[in-house]
């Protein structure tokens, strides 16, 4: 039968890469279902047909895992990412300002996720808080429901700077990288993986996620900017 | 059939407070404009619900505020011509004139085509209400509320946008479905031509209250009913017997009182007839007259004499068994010595009782 | 448009089918409801007119939410539909018909109110006196004269119904071919690096498609109005 | 200031086809149910949009197709009284009535007061027109064009849902209108005793076109005109001054062909009046009768005799300078000896010249 | 329900200010445009139709991102505004009335437009019998006998607005305080574990405004209605 993987939507195109390859390898079809990683999480407590679920961040793969509703020791990262301050238009990439305050025009503001909700945003304000900028900072945020937006108003010059994933980062370019945070101001961005308990086809499940964790599927994942795990 | 209404209902600083039997045949509601004569039918239709009281249509009650009695509007078993014609946008004409058949179930298409024809507006089938005139539309909604075959026709001044002759025509009609129906027919008019003829009970409607009901002959010719009518349309309604239909067209026809001879009568030789003669249509005379152009000479006798606002003398005239009301002037009174149990002529042109008063038989009342 | 793929497509299809559904399945008891609501006079009456605009304040995510709690396999109603009939809502094209439906009720209803509340009672009444039964008058007298309201509402509900994301995508999740509509598909492209174009052409389409539906019912509209006025 | 119509239109199969002058005082629109008349005063309203033709009031072009001119409805500074009420729903009586003033800026309630009186709807100023009865909207429908101080009154049949009394009350009112204003007023009436008292011109429509028009006098005395207006409705109008007030409630007026007796009419000495005579209500007399309740007798000469269809005959008849109708029987006719030429004596009662016949004075035509 | 915080009862006095001010001051727009598409007689009247409609459409993430091209201080519109008027609508409460009252304008306009297409024109001609001018027509006739329809189509959209998330998190971002609206706050607390609670409270509150507004606006429509009939 095909199998259907519910997956935090920033990842949805490597992972409808990776189905398209898995597919002509395999014969097995693959269906990649996007969206955000909470939606997903409640489905999947609800009943939702999915059999792998991939997550933006480990907090609601621990829900669902307190839920008892991820299959017992099927859960590893398939991948991580780094985050980076942003800048509208071109420029080189250098060391992280010790005042981003101070580079921010008046009446302008810094894009983020939402600060306490999105993964991408509760990165940001944890790394933010580590150098120590975040009391100066917190009332210049700018706050979207995804990270996508964020990158957006910097895309578009509605924000001169903002915290998105390298990815992200990588992906448009009217804005430039202007400094990464440092691995260890902020908790390991990692993409965990698991089968779900109710997974109707929980074999094909694991031979799948086997795959993305080898180094064809961790090579695949570097060209779409994150960063391989290695286990 | 009769119909027995008896209720009660405010309506702002309006209160409605009528009870009235109506009989099979026309039932009359006359009054002032805002007198409460449409109140009184919708109460009757169903659309006004009375604060107290009974209407019953022989033994079958319609509303009964002491037994909680209230039969819907569309189990009423009525058809009713409203004010305005109330047409339905939507449908065609013909579609408006069978609605009533086909929500009550009735097969086929019934009258239809004699009824269109009568009203006029047999070429006006497929049009939509919105482009008729406004005759045409009260038309059609008489034609809708005939078709629907009710057991209490509800009339609301349906003729008082028609011009006269395309009145002539409906008003035979009206007069056949009297006849033949035997449903009481609830017609409130303004136009007494029209009362007179139709109508066989007469309830007069003042503010609110019956001021006065009964037989439309009796009230007629009631002296002290001029007032509301109207000098100029006060009269009395007799009953007619056809006798002979001459050959210079002229329809001899017998009344308590005497002959009358009048224009030929559409009716067959032994049948009744209803004859309306104004009082501003009957000259007194103190000797029969000679070389004058009027046919009609009744031997009558003077039962009263009351004075109006003006300078008219209404004489109430005993003709027969009938009452004959004339109207003459004080001068003229005078001139004649005209007093309560004298003897004089009444004289009445024949002409003088147009072919619209002659109305068909009367069944009762 | 090749680069939107099959799966695109499967959207468009999709949404048409999820809108089309939506729309004429809600629209009898979006009758019944504004009928209700307009010439009811029942304890509650205010009640359910407040309860028919709650989809229109809450947040489409929580109702989606909501509706996944309520007919999920494991919720109430969805466990009993399941039990009994064999029916499930959550994941299934039917489930985003529903979370359509219910988006757009609230814009149903209220056009059809409108539209039964300038009917013109002593129309009904003429009616009621030639034997018509309240029944009989509804469907030949008021069911004509509001036409017009009934297709105003039933294009709201359709251009709601198809361009309904939140509720829809919380409910159903977003699997291509089987839940994917246009809005989640645009969403998804927005959410992935470089989607922006395929994105805009699926808003083109969507657009399209919703204004063709407004051209049909407009067209109609004035057919139906000028069966009305007869002009 | 004449109001000059000369129009065509096209409605689904009727075409409307028309062209009259109506002058100064009343010009009324006559005809059978969907003959144009609504259509007609649509027209000049600027509510129906003529498809060729030209409307003026005296010199100011209102449409004109060839140049291109089509005055705006709410410029034309008209009042129209529509067959349906068309009160405001959402204002009260009081505002429904001043509107017009408001919209053309005229200043305070004008006759307000007088104008609701007159209509009796004082008592019904705070009311909103949902709680009217059918003839009370339509009283406030009258005084809302009237308020509006128009320079063309614009009137479709707005005395036909009212009750005799009230018309009374009200005709004298429109009587002074058309004495006082001076602006055409465009009245559409089936009611030939409306027409009769304050029509000045008459404009007979048949199936959209004009038939006949011209003075009221003339075209009610027409033999030929019978058929239009019905034998019961057929007579005549005259001019007559007022000579004297007697003691006992009779005025005596001045016809050309001689002297008339009328119970009081509430006119100065020396006024001119117009008196309507009905021909079913004269009678001819071979001899002057005497020992009638008749008190008008006026030598006549028989100018045509025209048979209608039925047995009556019509016969014209010459008193001074006007022309009266008289409807007698051919019986009657043949037993007279009546004959072209031949003289007689025309009998009518005094008072079959109903008050509410009793017009104002003629200003023209 | 202190444990709402404060920026959450700030975020209520903010939806109630943004969907006060959306519903205000779109309100005559709404009328002029309703009118014009009942009664106009021009080219162009199809397409304002469907231009109309389009913000029901769209997915309100889209409709969000153009109002950002648009009215963004880069914006053609956005830039105008700020160099002339000093005005700017990103990130600002305006800015979340403005998305507000564009994703509530096709609910106010086709509620208003089926009470004007109620009207009998004859009560117009009447009116201008009378020597009113087409917008005196207008004012004293027309608009008081649409007053239903008027009050109808501002509680929808007064309820659409407290409940707008997409387009308006989109255009202003979530600054708590400023831009933070209920549904933004909810949608916050729905996007972590655990935070439901403070979800449901919130969406409580909103309902119980909403429908506030709505049992406000039936008495409202309800003495309205009592005055035009005079029963
Ligand atoms: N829109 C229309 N389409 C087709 N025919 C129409 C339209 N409007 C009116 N008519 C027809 O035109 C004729 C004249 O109508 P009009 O309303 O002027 O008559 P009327 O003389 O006022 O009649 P009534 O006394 O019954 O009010 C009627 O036969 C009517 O059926
Ligand atoms: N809802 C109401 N509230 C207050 N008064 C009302 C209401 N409806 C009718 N009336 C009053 O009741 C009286 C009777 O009205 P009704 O319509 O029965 O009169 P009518 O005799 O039919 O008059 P017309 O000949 O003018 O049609 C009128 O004075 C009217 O103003
Ligand atoms: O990839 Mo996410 O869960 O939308 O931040
Ligand atoms: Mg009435
Ligand atoms: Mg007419």
């Amino acid at each position: 039968a095909d199998l259907t993987v519910f997956v935090a939507a920033s990842m949805g195109d490597v992972l409808g890469e990776a189905a398209d390859v898995w597919e002509d390898k395999t014969g097995q079809h693959v269906t990649i279902a996007p969206a955000g990683s909470s939606v997903l999480a409640r489905q999947i407590a609800a009943g939702a047909p999915a059999d792998i679920f991939v997550s933006a961040s480990p907090e609601w793969m621990d829900w669902l895992d307190q839920k008892g509703m991820i299959a017992p020791d099927t859960r590893r990262d398939l991948a991580a990412n780094a985050l980076v301050l942003i800048g509208h238009g071109s420029g080189e990439a250098g060391d992280m300002p010790t005042d981003i305050a101070a580079l921010l025009p008046d009446d302008t503001r810094l894009a983020m996720a939402l600060v306490d909700a999105v993964p991408a945003g509760i990165y940001g304000k944890a790394a933010l808080a580590h150098l120590g900028q975040w009391d100066a900072l917190a009332p210049r945020v700018a706050q979207t429901d995804n990270v996508r937006s964020a990158l957006a108003l910097v895309a578009l010059g509605e924000a001169p700077l903002g915290i998105v994933y390298a990815t992200d980062a990588a992906s448009d370019d009217r804005v430039h990288v202007v400094a990464q945070f440092p691995e260890d101001s902020h908790p390991p961005i990692t993409y965990p993986a698991a089968i779900t308990a109710d997974a109707l086809n929980a074999d094909a499940a694991r031979a799948f996620l086997e795959w993305l964790a080898s180094a064809e599927g961790q090579a695949l994942f570097a060209r779409y900017g994150f960063v391989p795990v290695t286990e | 059939m009769t119909l027995s209404v008896n209720i009660k209902r405010r309506l702002g600083d309006f209160a409605l407070d009528v009870s009235f039997d109506a009989p099979d045949g026309v039932t009359v509601l006359f009054g002032r404009s805002g007198s409460g004569k449409t109140s009184v039918v919708n109460v009757v239709a169903g659309l006004l619900r009375p604060d107290e009281g009974r209407i019953a249509l022989h033994d079958r009650v319609l509303f009964d505020a002491g037994a909680g009695v209230d039969v819907p509007v569309h189990k009423r078993r009525l058809g009713y011509v409203f004010q305005e014609a109330r047409l339905f946008p939507h449908m065609s004409v013909r579609d408006n004139l069978l609605y009533g058949r086909k929500a009550s179930g009735l097969k086929g298409q019934g009258d239809l085509r004699r009824v269109a024809q009568m009203l006029g507006i047999e070429g006006l089938l497929d049009r939509r209400p919105a482009r008729l005139s406004g005759g045409e539309a009260q038309r059609v909604a008489i034609g809708r509320a005939l078709l629907s075959e009710p057991e209490i026709l509800l009339m609301d001044e349906p003729l008082a946008a028609l011009d006269a002759p395309r009145k002539a025509e409906i008003l035979p009609y009206l007069e056949r479905l009297r006849a033949e129906s035997g449903c009481p027919i609830i017609y409130v008019s303004h136009n007494l031509a029209e009362v007179a003829r139709l109508a066989t009970h007469l309830v007069v409607l003042e503010d609110g209250k019956v001021l006065k009901d009964g037989a439309v002959s009796d009230l007629l010719s009631d002296p002290s009913m001029v007032r509301v009518f109207g000098v100029r349309d006060a009269g009395s309604v007799l009953t007619a017997q056809v006798v002979d239909h001459a050959d210079d067209g002229v329809t001899e026809l017998k009344v308590s009182g005497g002959t009358l001879w009048l224009p030929t009568v559409p009716a067959e030789v032994g049948s009744h007839l209803r004859v309306r003669i104004l009082a501003q249509e009957v000259l007194i005379a103190a000797d029969r007259p000679v070389g004058l152009s009027a046919l009609n000479v009744l031997p009558v006798t003077v039962l009263s004499m009351k004075r109006g606002d003006g300078p008219g003398v209404i004489v109430q005239l005993k003709a027969g068994d009938d009452t004959l009301l004339a109207r003459v002037t004080r001068r003229s009174a005078d001139a004649l010595g005209l007093h309560e149990g004298g003897t004089c002529f009444a004289v009445l042109k024949s002409v003088a009782v147009a072919p619209a008063d002659v109305g068909g038989g009367l069944q009762s009342g | 448009m090749d680069y939107l793929g099959q799966e695109a497509w499967q959207a468009v299809a999709l949404s048409l089918k999820v809108a089309f559904w939506a729309t004429v399945l809600s629209l009898p008891l979006g009758i019944v409801t504004a009928y209700a609501l307009a010439r009811g006079r029942f304890v509650g009456r205010q009640i359910l007119n407040g309860l028919v605009l709650v989809p229109l304040i809450m947040p489409p995510v929580v109702t989606g939410y909501l509706l996944l709690l309520t007919f999920g396999r494991q919720g109430p109603v969805g466990g009993l539909l399941y039990d009994w009939f064999g029916v499930t809502l959550a994941f299934r094209w039917t489930g985003a018909a529903l979370a359509a439906a219910i988006m757009a009720f609230p814009l149903m209803v209220r056009a059809i109110r409108l539209a039964i509340e300038a009917v013109d009672p002593k129309l009904e009444d003429a009616a009621a006196t030639l034997g018509a039964s309240r029944l009989r008058v509804f469907c030949t007298v008021t069911l004509p004269l509001i036409a017009p309201g009934i297709i105003a509402g039933a294009v709201m509900a359709f251009a709601k119904a198809v361009g309904e994301f939140g509720a829809t995508i919380t409910f159903v999740s977003n699997i291509p071919g089987q839940t994917q509509t246009i809005p989640s598909a645009i969403y998804a492209f927005l959410q992935v690096p470089g989607g922006e174009n395929a994105a805009l052409t699926l808003v083109v389409i969507s657009i399209t498609l919703a204004l063709g539906a407004v051209a049909l019912s407009e067209w109609l509209a004035r057919r139906v109005a000028h069966r009305i006025s007869g002009k």
